[in-house]
């Protein structure tokens, strides 16, 4: 059975380097996976590619069963694909409110509308709001997002991508930078998230990973090596391997 | 932000309250010069500026008061001249407005001088849309296009070297220009002189490297060349014609008197420029001499048919003001109608009937100069004289014709 | 006077000699947009600087080829003076106050040239030897006009050979690509910037020398350039020698011929030429910063 | 709770009482001027500082808020002031509206195609197409001598009468009329952009400026909005050129030089970008700057580029929100 | 262990990036003529370690000493003729310079019989000799590495820095580098500090070994003997 988004053979290929290689990746429509691997391994690529951010030399990638592959990015926000940034990518200059406000104002519709005022869009100021709330950033609505201090703007650069209402949403390294109990904070967040929707998490905090993670796949080189439950590959010898290093 | 605004504010202010507003004695009469200083033509208006600030010296007072003369710089772009006008008619309450060197600049002032209602008197403007172009516009200064073309073609007609030879015609790709070239043509044809090319070439203003053209003239055959450029340009066709081998060869005819620094600059490749002018300091007779050693004297320069033309222009206007007795509008602009004035090169007249000059013209060959007190190695020798009559155009009243 | 070949090898030869001073003045752009991606707007003026210094060397009485060197010289030394004081300040800024803080240079070194040298053209007085022309194939065309286009010739070989060869030219091709690594190898950035800056300085001046008796010295030579030079680099590729050396030919080329034959519509035909080639190709020809 | 559903923080919805008063001074000042002073340079000095801020306005646009760089956005001034003067010649004498929306037609049906090759390629290319076309435009109205009379320039335009809703308002050629008309016109436009910029469509063209690639991701057609940003700035500029050809009576080929199009940069630049006030006070410090400096002295070039070395070393503030949009430069 | 000098020494070094706070107090040593090794999983900021080290990304605070100089805050070229060689994880070979190039460019006289030259380098790496006309960015991985860590070497440094050496290469290759920077790097007196998130390769090569968690921060600082012994250490650091 085919889940809410999967590859099929997905490439890429960067001058002569297989960045991306013969990828089958299947998620369902809710749950958390993750995606780990050692530095180099193209995580990060197979994001880029299925997010439309770069294109796919081969292979194809299907969304609800229909083929998305190399559609630009915008139209794939609309269908429900989001991701957040490894660094973060906010609207700087803008206040924390408009930034979550422009995001759901592209969901919502009405950017067309050239001589009303943006305050006048009540629904989407009324969802903003609730977003503010939800994830405890109300009282700095009116600082510039660069004001913020950087674990706010974590958890603001996932609040953009989540004021599209994705089906499916790519966290890239989420909790990069961040303190312990940042880390703690966000970790809840994900989880918390995953329950109504599919988040596809790319994370280096191994316990995190594991604590939360439904599933798990390993990529090495461009190639999935493994899939699982976080105890099986836990338990994964070539896994080890990969992280470890092979035996030299 | 809000720091550069309140610099700039207070910059603004106190530029503004610092502003000269000097209160003199004696008004002076103010006459705004408007002539380029920057931009491909800054010679020619440097020297504008020198003739007309001459005449000002010397004739140093109209209707008793002072001449004081506000000069600005067009920078050859019309609608900055219009601005420039606007503030030396508007807020420098200037009488008049004398100088312009292109056809370009001239025509966006005539077309706003019924707003500015101020006489404005053209000392190089060439166009021959002047002739009748509007009450209060006038021209005493360099030979009109028509007046050139004929000049040329006599001068070619009466010289038995130029006579027998194929023209080349090549001109910058401006109104003037154009204008020069096509005036040329028809007159020549008329005349029996053969012309290589009807359909002229137009060269743009900005062409450095006139290789591409000579050896076109080169390849063409012909043997002479009549060429309308802004003279600053002429020496540099002339010395690139040279490196070529093609002096000598092939005789240039120009349509603009090149000045004097101009020649001087481009040396011996400049030798056999033919052309009429107004004037040049062959002109042998007392008052041109008498004139050139006083130019030479005031300003180091050697005396340009610029200068002359200029100066003579602003004697005119300034007779015209005195003769009006007084700086209204109207009044100077009756006086400039019909007024003369004996200067270096005979007597000028503004025609009553289409208020430009008429004037007698000298054919020039530039050649090695003799012993002079300017230090000139090129001089522009005087073969004829064509006088006033000759050269025309017949003087006939033109309605007021601004759409053309 | 010439049958075809004559006109044809006249074609060539002025439409090299074109391109030629377009390469060396696009090329110095080049060197210092390629290693410090400054887009120096007076470097125009700084051509017309050389030019204007030259005439100056020689016509002091100083001999034609020790003022193609000293000329270059000169306007590396204030090439030197302005980036110390006005431009090394700024490099850490974005390079929109370069753009402008030049663009303010082109004004202040344009002025300059017409309050020392006025507004007459002037021309630089070759050596006799230079003068007259040399048949060739059909033609005669101007000696120094050919010596030109092998002064070019030589001068395109000594920056080859200098990029190539010496530990300088190696270290400046290095810091096109990789700035981090080479100040990682423990050479100073900063004095990299600064040659960068003054080599260029040094090319507008050596064309502006070489481009003085070609055609003529003006205060307006410099603006006119710049541009001609701007269509060049951004064809190529901005920061791109290789694709200057095209792009320089071509617009060269098709500058000359367009005035050659449709004379009126010369100077449209390679901005439309510029135009489709971003159109199609928005990085230039050979694409942008590919400095070899 | 209910009252924040109207609220943006950080936004006023309005503007603040002090700027009202600032506002309304500003204007009635303006309006009674030229009955006070009656020094007809002034006023066409101010005329002339209207119309380019409208300009540097429009050009603010397209950098302040689009964060695209245009070299030559005078073309756009120009090739709508040619079109106006055209009209006006050729089709009709008298139709005087008629003649603005066919220059605003004219200039948008010319921008839409250079703007959709132009949004195809990135920042520094975008910039650099500008150019190319902006010279390709000054060399055809230069070269068409037919049409556009060269470098003379558009002459013999006729001065229509101004009226609205069968009003008579007064003649153009009046210089009093083209003031009043230009600050009306200058003021509605400020106003409207004001409205603009706030609006939802504002916002989208906000968010491109501040982060490109993340307005992609919150599912902004980027390209599209970019070309909306591109056609609103030219439209502005069109009005501008109907003002400029209204007011001078003459519209030549220098107008749309390069040169010209960097003074106009400057003008935004000087002012600051992103706020529509600054380009409108960069416009009226230019303007007023090198008309002072011409006339001191035949060396204005000189001071020229000193004044503009200064203001970048030592008061940088007015450049002021460029770091970002050349930070995205830099990137690409 | 016996008083050795420090050629090295970082006390309570914070990093960041942007706001990202990536090192968050990092104090660590090296012994002269020692090769010491930060092992972690990647993310834990080792390589932003490096960067700071030789200026790259100056830490906001704390001090590093490196031959008992105080150069936190120098630019990198001045750390560079201090004699320290850095190779990126990422080689940062000069595309468009050929091999040779590659080398001359780093070359710096050294002193003793065992000074780095060209010929040097090419003797012990034949392959850098063959290819020495090829554009240095067309080579395959193993031979950009091998450049590198030539390239480190010709500049005759007191102590090299090496990121991730192992990363991209097929086993056999890091065997291959492995080797050769045991033998020429350690046996000839050089300083190493090398960051692996191999640690079997890094086990090879270095003395001592510091892990490190997330954000820079040290948990433990080991020779080799003790982590041999202690598998459960590393498994606990390591592995997923």
């Amino acid at each position: 059975m085919k889940g809410l988004l999967c590859t099929q053979n997905l490439c890429c290929q960067f001058g002569g380097v297989m960045a991306t290689h013969d990828v089958c990746f299947n998620v369902d429509h809710n749950g958390l996976t993750s995606i780990i691997g050692p530095n180099g391994a193209g995580k990060t690529t197979f994001i880029n590619i299925v997010t439309g951010k770069i294109g796919a030399s081969s292979g194809k990638v299907l969304f609800k069963d229909k083929d998305i592959t190399n559609t630009p990015t915008h139209e794939l926000v609309k269908m429900g694909i989001s991701r957040t940034f490894q660094i973060n990518s906010l609207f700087e200059n803008l206040s924390v409110f408009e930034n979550l406000r422009i995001a759901r104002q592209a969901k919502v519709g009405g950017s067309f509308r050239i001589f009303s005022l943006k305050q006048k869009l009540k629904p989407v100021i009324k969802d903003t709001w609730a977003m503010l709330e939800r994830l405890g950033l109300e009282k700095m609505a009116a600082l510039p997002a660069k004001n913020l201090a950087y674990g706010d703007q974590r958890v603001l650069e996932v609040a953009i991508a989540m004021a599209g209402d994705p089906k499916i949403l790519f966290l890239d390294e989420p909790t990069a930078g961040m303190s312990p109990s940042e880390t703690h904070h966000i970790a809840d967040l994900i989880k918390d998230l995953a329950s109504d929707i599919s988040v596809v998490l790319v994370e280096h905090d191994m316990d995190m990973v594991m604590r939360i993670s439904d599933r798990i796949t390993v990529l090495q080189d461009g190639c999935i090596i493994s899939e699982g439950t976080p105890q099986e590959i836990r338990n994964n010898q070539q896994v080890r391997e990969a992280y470890l290093g092979k035996a030299a | 932000m809000k720091r550069l605004i309140t610099i700039s504010l207070s910059i603004m202010i106190a530029v503004m309250f610092l502003a000269p507003c000097p209160v003199c004695a004696k008004k002076p009469v103010k006459i705004g010069v408007l002539v380029p200083l920057t931009g491909i033509a800054a010679q020619g208006g440097l020297e504008m500026k020198y003739g007309i600030e001459m005449a000002a010296q010397e004739k140093g007072t109209v209707l008793g008061s002072p001449i004081k003369l506000l000069v600005e710089d067009t920078q050859v772009k019309p609608p900055i001249a219009v601005s420039k006008a606007e503030k030396l008619v508007y807020k420098d309450d200037c009488k008049a407005l004398i100088g312009v060197l292109s056809s370009g600049v001239g025509l966006a002032l005539a077309k706003n001088i019924d707003k500015l209602n101020v006489p404005f008197l053209s000392t190089h403007v060439m166009t021959t849309k002047f002739y009748g172009l509007h009450p209060m516009v006038f021209r005493s200064g360099q030979l009109a296009n028509d007046q050139t073309a004929v000049g040329n073609v006599k001068g070619i007609l009466a010289r038995p070297d130029l006579k027998n030879r194929t023209y080349y015609v090549l001109v910058h790709d401006y109104s003037w220009g154009h204008d020069a070239g096509e005036r040329f043509i028809a007159l020549a044809k008329k005349n029996g002189i053969k012309i290589y090319n009807e359909n002229y070439d137009k060269a743009p203003i900005k062409t450095k490297d006139w290789s591409s053209y000579i050896s076109k003239i080169k390849a063409s055959g012909a043997d002479g060349v009549y060429m309308a450029f802004i003279t600053n340009v002429i020496p540099v066709f002339a010395k690139q014609a040279a490196d070529f081998g093609l002096q000598g060869k092939v005789k240039l005819v120009s349509a603009a008197a090149p000045g004097p620094l101009e020649l001087a600059a481009g040396g011996t490749a400049c030798h056999g420029i033919f052309g009429v002018s107004d004037w040049s300091w062959d002109v042998n007779n007392p008052t041109s001499d008498d004139w050139e050693m006083r130019f030479w004297n005031t300003y180091k320069t050697i005396p340009s048919d610029a200068a002359v033309h200029s100066y003579v222009g602003a004697m005119n206007l300034f007779n015209a003001i005195d003769k009006a007795g007084s700086t209204d509008a109207k009044a100077i602009a009756a006086a400039l109608k019909g007024i003369s004035y004996d200067g270096p090169y005979g007597t000028v007249r503004i025609s009553a009937k289409d208020n430009c000059m008429r004037n007698d013209a000298v054919l020039t060959e530039t050649m090695a100069a003799p012993d002079n007190p300017f230090g000139a190695k090129v001089y522009m020798k005087v073969l004829d004289t064509f006088p006033a009559a000759e050269l025309g155009p017949p003087e006939q009243e033109t309605h007021d014709d601004t759409k053309g | 006077m010439s049958g075809t070949l004559g006109i044809i090898v006249d074609i060539t030869l002025n439409s090299l000699v074109l391109s030629g001073v377009f390469l060396i003045v696009a090329i110095g752009l080049n060197i210092t947009y390629g290693l410090s991606r400054i887009m120096n707007m007076g470097h125009g003026a700084l051509y017309a600087v050389g030019a204007y210094v030259g005439f100056s060397l020689v016509a002091s009485g100083l001999n034609f080829f020790a003022a193609l060197l000293i000329a270059p010289l000169i306007v590396g030394v204030i090439g030197l003076i302005i980036e110390r004081t006005i431009i090394a300040p700024m490099r850490k800024r974005s390079m929109a106050y370069t753009l402008i803080l030049t663009y303010g240079l082109m004004f202040f070194l344009d002025g300059s040239i017409k309050y020392i040298w006025g507004n007459k053209p002037r021309f630089i007085e070759l050596p006799g030897f230079m003068q007259g022309t040399l048949p060739i194939l059909g033609t005669d065309y101007p000696v120094f006009r050919l010596m030109t286009l092998l002064l070019i010739i030589l001068i395109m070989g000594a920056l080859m050979l200098f990029l190539n060869k010496t530990k300088i030219g190696i270290i400046l091709r290095a810091s096109s690509t990789i700035p981090e690594m080479v100040s990682c190898l423990g050479v100073n950035m900063s004095y990299v910037h600064m040659g960068a800056f003054v080599l260029g300085c040094v090319m507008a001046g050596l064309a502006g020398i070489i481009a003085g008796p070609l055609t003529t010295i003006d205060p307006l030579m410099g603006g006119e350039m710049l541009i001609s030079s701007f269509v060049v680099i951004v064809i190529g590729g901005l920061g791109s020698l290789r694709g200057a050396v095209i792009a320089a030919l071509l617009v060269g080329v098709v500058q000359t011929l367009a005035e050659f034959f449709i004379t009126d519509l010369a100077m449209v035909i390679v901005y439309i030429l510029m135009a489709v080639i971003l159109a199609f190709m928005p990085r230039g020809l050979l694409g942008e910063g590919k400095f070899e | 709770m209910m009252n924040r559903t109207t609220t943006i923080p950080g936004i006023r919805s309005g503007f603040h009482p002090v700027k009202i008063v600032f506002i309304i001074i500003l204007l009635s000042g303006l309006a009674v001027f030229p009955f006070v002073s009656g020094n007809r340079f002034y006023i066409s000095l101010i005329t002339e500082m209207m119309i380019y801020g409208l300009l540097a306005m429009s050009l603010d646009v397209l950098l302040g808020y689009t964060g695209l760089l245009s070299f030559m956005h005078n073309a756009y001034l120009g090739i709508s002031a040619y079109a106006v003067g055209l009209f006006l010649i050729h089709v009709s004498p008298t139709s005087f509206w008629l003649a603005c929306l066919a220059g605003i037609a004219f200039t948008c049906v010319v921008a839409l195609p250079v703007g959709w090759v132009q949004v195809r390629t990135g920042g520094l290319a975008f910039a650099l197409l500008t150019l190319a076309f902006g010279m390709m435009f000054h060399t055809i109205v230069w070269k068409w001598y037919d049409v556009t009379g060269g470098d003379d320039g558009l002459m013999g335009m006729p001065n229509p009468d101004i009226s609205l809703f069968g009003i008579y308002i007064g003649n153009s050629g009046d210089p009093l009329v083209i003031y009043m008309f230009t600050l009306i016109i200058v003021t509605f436009c400020f106003f409207l952009t004001r409205r603009i910029i706030n609006s939802p469509f504002g916002a989208a063209l906000e968010a491109i400026r501040e982060n490109e690639s993340r307005a992609a991701f919150i599912g902004i057609n980027v390209r599209k909005y970019k070309l909306l940003g591109w056609m609103m700035a030219c439209l502005l500029a069109s009005i501008a050129g109907a003002l400029f050809i209204l007011y001078k009576g003459y519209v030549g080929p220098s107008t749309m030089s390069a040169f010209a199009g960097a003074g106009v940069l400057m003008m935004v630049l000087l002012g600051g970008m992103g706020s529509l006030w600054g380009p409108l006070a960069g416009a009226v410090f230019f303007i007023y700057i090198q008309d002072y400096i011409s006339t001191m002295t035949e060396h204005w070039e000189i001071f020229l580029g000193l004044v503009v070395i200064f203001l970048v070393l030592f008061m940088p503030t007015g450049f002021a929100g460029l770091a970002g949009h050349i930070r995205r430069l830099r990137k690409e | 262990m016996e008083k050795r000098h420090k050629i090295l020494e970082i006390e309570d070094m914070q990093t960041y990036y942007g706001d990202s706070h990536v090192i968050q107090g990092l104090s660590m040593h090296v012994y002269e003529q020692e090769a010491v090794s930060i092992i972690g999983r990647n993310g834990a900021g080792k390589t932003t370690t490096l960067r700071s080290i030789m200026g790259l990304t100056p830490p906001r605070s704390g001090n590093i000493y490196i031959d008992g100089r105080q150069t936190t805050r120098w630019q990198p070229h001045k750390i560079s003729r201090l004699g320290v060689a850095y190779v990126p994880a990422e080689r940062h070979i000069f595309p468009g310079l050929s091999v040779e190039e590659n080398l001359r460019l780093a070359a710096r006289p050294g002193s003793g019989e065992n000074a780095w030259t060209y010929e040097k380098v090419c003797g012990h790496f034949p392959v850098l000799a063959d290819r020495s006309h090829q554009d240095g960015a067309t080579l395959s991985g193993g031979q950009q590495q091998t450049l590198a860590i030539g390239r480190a070497l010709i500049s005759n440094p007191r102590i090299i820095i090496m990121d991730e050496p192992s990363q991209g290469l097929s086993p056999i290759l890091v065997q291959t580098i492995t080797d050769v920077v045991l033998k020429f790097c350690v046996q000839s007196g050089i300083t190493l500090l090398i960051v692996e998130q191999n640690y079997q390769m890094a086990l090879k090569v270095a003395d001592r070994h510091y892990l490190m968690d997330t954000r820079g921060e040290i948990v433990n600082n080991l020779t080799t003997r003790q982590l041999e012994d202690n598998p459960e250490i590393i498994q606990s650091h390591l592995s997923v």
